[in-house]
């Protein structure tokens, strides 16, 4: 069972990872990026390294994709 | 008197500095100042006593972090204070008129970028040097992009996108170390690369060399280094050609020795070094801004340092300190008067020079440009030398052409500049400069001139420290004991 | 062929080099997967056990490469005063709506809890997976919470300096103090009675070093998310 | 199926051709992206994928999370903690560096109303 979560787990972020990159707003792709952090806690929660997991919850998936949400907030206002 | 001093007391410094900010206005500076004096002293102390040691940080080596204390780290560490401290001076006479907004953050990052540097030169863990690595690199960026005009914060873009990218290099090849030989330990590392499969050995060394590689300013990835050098000032530009280039050439060959002792990618190295050096000398020909021409100066002469240091043998290490220490020095002497000259001239254009009324800055121009030139009786020459030598002995008369050939297009520009300085036009009223700056620049001079005259005052150490940076096993048992 | 959107060159050299590059490591990797060979964990592993800490990985990051972890709380560091350095001075950029009713009352209701999480995180560090980092970065998301929905909040400025000033300076001393009394710099030199593993004082500096770093990064962050919202005068 | 992804050696394989094919949209982002907040994403993708590669290949799915409970507590059958610790610095010290990058593409914006890295000539004139 564990490697069959860990294959789908894989796929759902690569393909995420990678609409990600290709979407032309940049706003969708930093939601998208948020997928990235989830599927990479559950991956390093299925890899018993539950300290990196939460590291990556509220580092990966959380604050940096907020940064880069308030950096957009920024970057679309007029100068 | 422990080396962990070079670290804590400079994060000491930068954590308590709000509370520094209390004592009045200068508190920061005066502190920073006595602070890098201390160090620079204690440098000095255990330079003297030449018994490699290890100092032990949490737990004892192969599992914990530790620092090595050689003969070659605390020749880096005694250069680095050394720099710095005089930085510091020469920075106490140009607050007085053009002093930094922000003048506390501004001595933080100093401290860091200094602790980072003796950091990168000091550790013996892998993992560690990373960490050093990415804080000297979060100064650089803050110190390059420090003045926020647009080509200042270019300059920052461009050096942390490079950065960043170099650590993700440098972390996949931490990560391959640490699955296939099970440490972080250099020594240990250093006795388990050998057995591993070529493949593998081929890939850590690949991500290695690009991850380092954009650091050491080395030919394909130095494409960022001129618009860092055009868009920082010419003040932070004396440290990035000075001392932090220096630490990353040292920890990457450092590497490079313990991991490939036999040299096997050795004279691709040689040959990269060569031509990182013709490419930069041929770009430079043509820039007519002061800043960018010497940025292709720095790269053509840290490439000549990557060139000696990559031959492996104790001549050509010992020729590349030698390089090394003239090039701190003559870079220092170069950047930190167009510092002074842009203060009254605002402008960084060659043609400045013409104009330029100081008898003293242009003498002082003068001996560092002929130091990097490599002319007898200045301290580049024994370098240059040395370094042909062994290149003769070992037979690659293709790299000596290459080098001779790219030094003389660098004479081709030094003259120019040199040309422009003693032509007589209408002069400017006098470059007023400060007391300290006159002491700082004329202790450099001093060193240019009396390591050219008198070679033979550091020669012997450098070819002990030459020996000790490419001794092996006497690192594996400093380290880990012999076992 | 109008059907075929032609794809830009650039697009497609980036995506040939970096299809290269990529199947020659993979080709690499997959012939020499890493075999379970003795590494230095189990070493630290059975240590660990000498030191009265549960969670192995606190150990690791706090004592045995705490010079890791002092590194990288001067990253931070460094980073959050480069942030304050770049964005303050300027013309404020509020955010410009009022939040509603409702987002008000659930924010201010759900501060305390989250805060409370976090300090929990942060003190439980050396028994159960968390630490400094975690809780500090939960902290500071509780303030981004009440930034984003209280338009006038701000975090008093003179408290974030004075917690970070602390931790900071406690943390080196720490080690100095290692220093001195063992000759390690970090050593460890409270007393850590293997018989107290699991219970909340036990480890000797370990839970405490963690705490600091959970006070520096909490600060740190909060003064980051800060700096980027609210762009507002730092120092 | 199940068996076969279970086995150790197809969980390895796994990773390390998942890991890598992340680390291609990260690159292949670099290379042909423009836009500063899609280049610094592409670089956390490259940094995520090197995490899970690593984690990912020293985990060994009969051995338990390295911390010691009432029930646990054989050391011999733990996952190593170092990568953990590794990792969690460099995820930290990533989101560090991005966070900067940021403010200063911020900066850059309000100074040059440019927010596309290839635009970047300020220095050539």
């Amino acid at each position: 069972m564990i490697g069959f979560i860990i294959l789908f787990t894989f796929i759902s972020i690569i393909t995420v990872a990678f609409f990600s990159i290709i979407q032309k707003k940049e706003a969708d792709s930093i939601i998208l990026f948020m997928g990235v952090g989830l599927g990479s806690v559950i991956l390093f929660f299925v890899f018993s390294a539950p300290d990196v997991a939460l590291t990556e919850a509220v580092i990966g998936a959380g604050i940096s994709s907020l940064i880069f949400l308030m950096a957009l907030k920024h970057l679309k206002a007029t100068a | 008197m422990s080396s962990i001093l070079f670290i804590a007391l400079p994060l000491l410094f930068g954590f308590a500095t709000p509370i520094l900010n209390k004592f009045g206005k200068n508190a920061v500076v005066y502190t920073s100042t006595f602070m890098q004096t201390f160090l620079l002293y204690l440098a000095f102390t255990l330079l003297s006593s030449t018994t490699a040691t290890i100092e032990i940080i949490s737990i004892a080596p192969p599992l914990g972090i530790s620092f090595v204390q050689n003969e070659i780290s605390l020749f880096f560490v005694a250069l680095f204070t050394l720099l710095m401290t005089l930085f510091s001076l020469y920075y106490i006479g140009h607050r007085k008129t053009n002093a930094y907004k922000n003048e506390t953050k501004f001595f933080i990052l100093l401290n860091m970028l200094l602790a980072s540097s003796i950091g990168l030169v000091l550790s013996s863990d892998i993992f560690n040097i990373y960490v050093f690595f990415e804080i000297a690199g979060i100064s650089s960026y803050i110190l390059s992009a420090y003045t926020k005009s647009s080509s200042a914060l270019e300059a920052g873009l461009k050096y942390l996108i490079t950065g960043a990218i170099a650590s993700v290099f440098l972390v996949f090849a931490i990560t391959l170390i640490y699955l296939h030989i099970g440490s972080l330990n250099l020594a240990v590392i250093s006795q388990g690369f050998e057995t591993l499969p070529f493949n593998i050995k081929l890939l850590i060394s690949i991500l290695l060399l690009v991850g380092f590689g954009f650091k050491v300013e080395i030919f394909p990835l130095n494409f960022w280094v001129v618009d860092v050098y055009q868009g920082s000032t010419s003040l932070i530009n004396a440290l990035f050609s000075g001392i932090v280039v220096k630490a990353y050439l040292f920890v990457f060959f450092h590497i490079v020795y313990l991991f490939l002792p036999s040299g096997e990618f050795s004279i691709f190295l040689v040959y990269l070094g060569a031509l990182s050096m013709l490419v930069a000398e041929i770009a430079g020909l043509r820039q007519t801004n002061l800043k960018r021409l010497f940025a292709y100066s720095s790269l053509g002469q840290v490439a000549l340092i990557f060139t000696a240091f990559a031959m492996q043998n104790a001549d050509a290490v010992q020729a590349a300190l030698f390089i090394a220490f003239a090039h701190s020095i003559a870079k220092f002497i170069i950047f930190l008067s167009i510092t002074s000259i842009q203060k009254e001239h605002s402008s960084f254009e060659i043609e400045t020079l013409k104009e330029l009324n100081s008898p003293f800055i242009r003498a002082i121009m003068l001996i560092a440009m002929l130091s990097l030139l490599g002319i007898p009786l200045f301290a580049g020459f024994i370098g240059k030398l040395l370094i042909l030598k062994s290149l003769a002995v070992s037979s690659l008369i293709g790299v000596v052409v290459i080098i001779i050939v790219a030094s003389l297009i660098e004479a081709v520009y030094y003259f120019k500049l040199a040309g422009f300085m003693f032509t007589k036009s209408e002069k400017k009223e006098k470059l007023k400069i400060d007391f300290s700056q006159k002491l700082v620049f004329s202790i450099l001079a001093f060193l240019l001139i009396v390591i050219g005259v008198a070679p033979f005052l550091i020669s012997g150490f450098l070819r002990e420290s030459a020996t000790v940076m490419l001794d092996n096993s006497a690192y594996i048992l400093t380290l880990i004991g012999g076992n | 062929m109008s059907i075929k959107r032609t794809l830009p060159t650039s697009t497609i050299s980036g995506f040939t080099l970096s299809a290269v590059l990529i199947l020659t490591f993979l080709k690499i990797l997959l012939e020499n997967l890493p075999s379970s060979i003795h590494r230095a964990g189990d070493e630290l592993l059975k240590l660990n056990t000498q030191e009265g800490v549960a969670n192995a990985v606190t150990t690791v990051v706090v004592y045995f490469r705490g010079f890791d972890t002092l590194g990288e709380i001067a990253v931070l560091f460094i980073a959050s005063l480069g942030i304050g350095l770049m964005l303050s001075e300027n013309s404020q950029c509020e955010i410009k709506a009022e939040s509603n009713f409702m987002l008000k009352t659930a924010s201010t209701l759900l501060f305390p809890i989250i805060t409370l999480y976090g300090v929990y995180v942060m003190i439980y560090g050396h028994l159960s997976p968390g630490g400094g980092f975690q809780g500090g970065v939960i902290i500071a998301s509780a303030v981004l919470l009440l930034l984003i929905s209280h338009k006038d909040f701000e975090v008093p400025h003179s408290v974030i300096v004075l917690l970070e000033t602390l931790a900071g300076v406690s943390y080196v001393l720490i080690g100095l103090i290692g220093l001195f009394t063992l000759d390690i710099f970090l050593g460890n030199f409270l007393p850590h009675d293997v018989a107290q593993m699991g219970m909340l004082v036990s480890g000797g500096i370990i839970p405490i070093i963690y705490i600091i770093v959970g006070v520096k990064v909490g600060s740190e962050m909060s003064m980051i998310v800060q700096n980027l919202i609210k762009r507002g005068e730092n120092v | 199926m199940f068996e076969y992804l279970n086995q150790a050696e197809s969980i390895k394989n796994i990773v390390t051709i998942g890991s890598m094919v992340l680390l291609f949209i990260g690159l292949f982002g670099l290379l042909t992206q423009k836009h500063f907040i899609k280049i610094f994403i592409s670089i956390a993708i490259m940094e995520t994928a090197i995490f899970l590669f690593f984690i990912g290949n020293i985990f060994n799915k009969n051995f338990t999370a390295p911390i010691i409970n009432d029930g646990f507590k054989n050391v011999a059958i733990m996952n190593d903690p170092i990568p953990h610790a590794m990792i969690l610095t460099a995820i930290v010290i990533g989101m560090a560096v991005l966070a900067l990058g940021v403010s200063f593409a911020i900066e850059y914006y309000k100074l040059t109303g440019n927010t596309e890295i290839d635009k970047m000539n300020e220095m050539r004139h």
